[in-house]
């Protein structure tokens, strides 16, 4: 299945880019399974996904959230705006 | 012009406007705006970015919870993002109440959970042209998002 | 139209100016405006009258009362004279501050001392063509004034 | 001596009147005993006066400010701004 991932905050300048999209095995994939992924992509994330949010075609998530063909991941650093 | 997130200045009157109530005899505005300081260090400019569409749901939540728990008029949530110079108002908050005592700690609770809840960043720029993005508050996923 | 005193409508964009202020992050506008019942009573408008020299005195004591004590970065008063339709503002406090704890605390402050010290007075005009003079706060003189 | 007497808030329609010039004679009169004096001539002022603050020309005085020739007196009653 096609899944994209797209960073915010201080997460595009760690990985270097604002957005990807994969082809992930079919089956069962948990949003947080996805950020075990990702951190084998990407090693700057190492230490920062336990601060990170998850929101999946605009609705935050929670980790165990299973993705679906097509899906939009983003993951939210912790929040600075007002 | 997006209803609660926009990358054009922030104007007060079409809010004010918008919340225009013979029954209100209150308004409390509060507007953040970029500093010439953060931590000690002299800032020049913020970049804020959002997740539009998550923050549009979660700055319209904040106006419903904020006027259902301190019952007052209403509330309007504006934050602004893209390159903000000192002086610029990065976020805009107008309560209507019927009396001052609701309407400040309205307003207070409202920019609060903005702060903690809206999926926003901000970059700040420095004078020698380096930048960086701040350290914020981790979201997490309640029911009322 | 006078800085503190004025019988023309209240403008929040010129005060806003005035405080323009780099060093700050945090403003906090109060307006109190024409609410259409007080004390259970339809209202439809009301007369402000004030001693206005005085008022203007007490106005800017206040101002410079507020900076003072709440270290914030300036705050300004006005109030306005005249019949007032519902929904108008008759008094405008606007405060700029470096965080947004002091501004809220200095803003509700001066709208509160405004309504303690100011020789300001409201008559409220009824459905029926009645009016009244709304019982007050006794004026004291104290050193501050 | 000549005072003017300027009355604000309810206190004019009570009076009926916006403001009066008074002769007093001369000699040191009190802020407070010009009080006294504008009671007997307004029986309405009855019952009101002590929450009444006095001015003299544009400043706040306490009820023993003595008066002079030409002073402006301001009767304010309890006040409603804001």
């Amino acid at each position: 299945m096609r899944v994209t991932v797209v960073y915010y905050g201080g997460l595009k300048q760690d990985v270097g880019m604002r957005s990807e999209t994969l082809e992930l095995p079919d089956g069962a994939l948990r949003v947080g399974e996805l950020g075990e992924v990702l951190r084998e992509r990407h090693p700057a994330l190492a230490g920062r996904l336990h601060t990170v949010a998850y929101a999946v075609n605009d609705a935050l998530v929670d980790a165990d959230y299973v993705l679906q063909d097509g899906d939009e991941a983003s993951l939210l650093p912790p929040v600075s705006g007002g | 012009m997006g209803r609660w997130i926009t990358s054009e200045p922030l104007a007060l009157e079409p809010l004010l406007r918008e919340l225009d109530d013979p029954a209100s005899g209150a308004v409390v505005v509060f507007l953040g705006t970029v500093r010439n300081e953060n931590e000690g260090r002299p800032v020049r400019a913020i970049t804020y970015e959002a997740h539009e569409r998550l923050a549009e749901q979660v700055l319209s939540a904040i106006e419903r919870e904020t006027v259902e728990r301190f019952g007052v008029r209403g509330c309007r949530i504006q934050h602004r993002t893209g390159l903000l110079q000192l002086g610029e108002a990065s976020v805009a908050i107008v309560v209507s109440a019927g009396h001052r005592g609701e309407a400040y700690a309205a307003s207070r609770y409202a920019i609060d959970e903005v702060k903690r809840r809206a999926p926003i960043w901000k970059e700040e720029h420095y004078a020698g042209g380096e930048s960086r993005y701040l350290d914020g508050v981790p979201l997490t996923h309640t029911a009322e998002d």
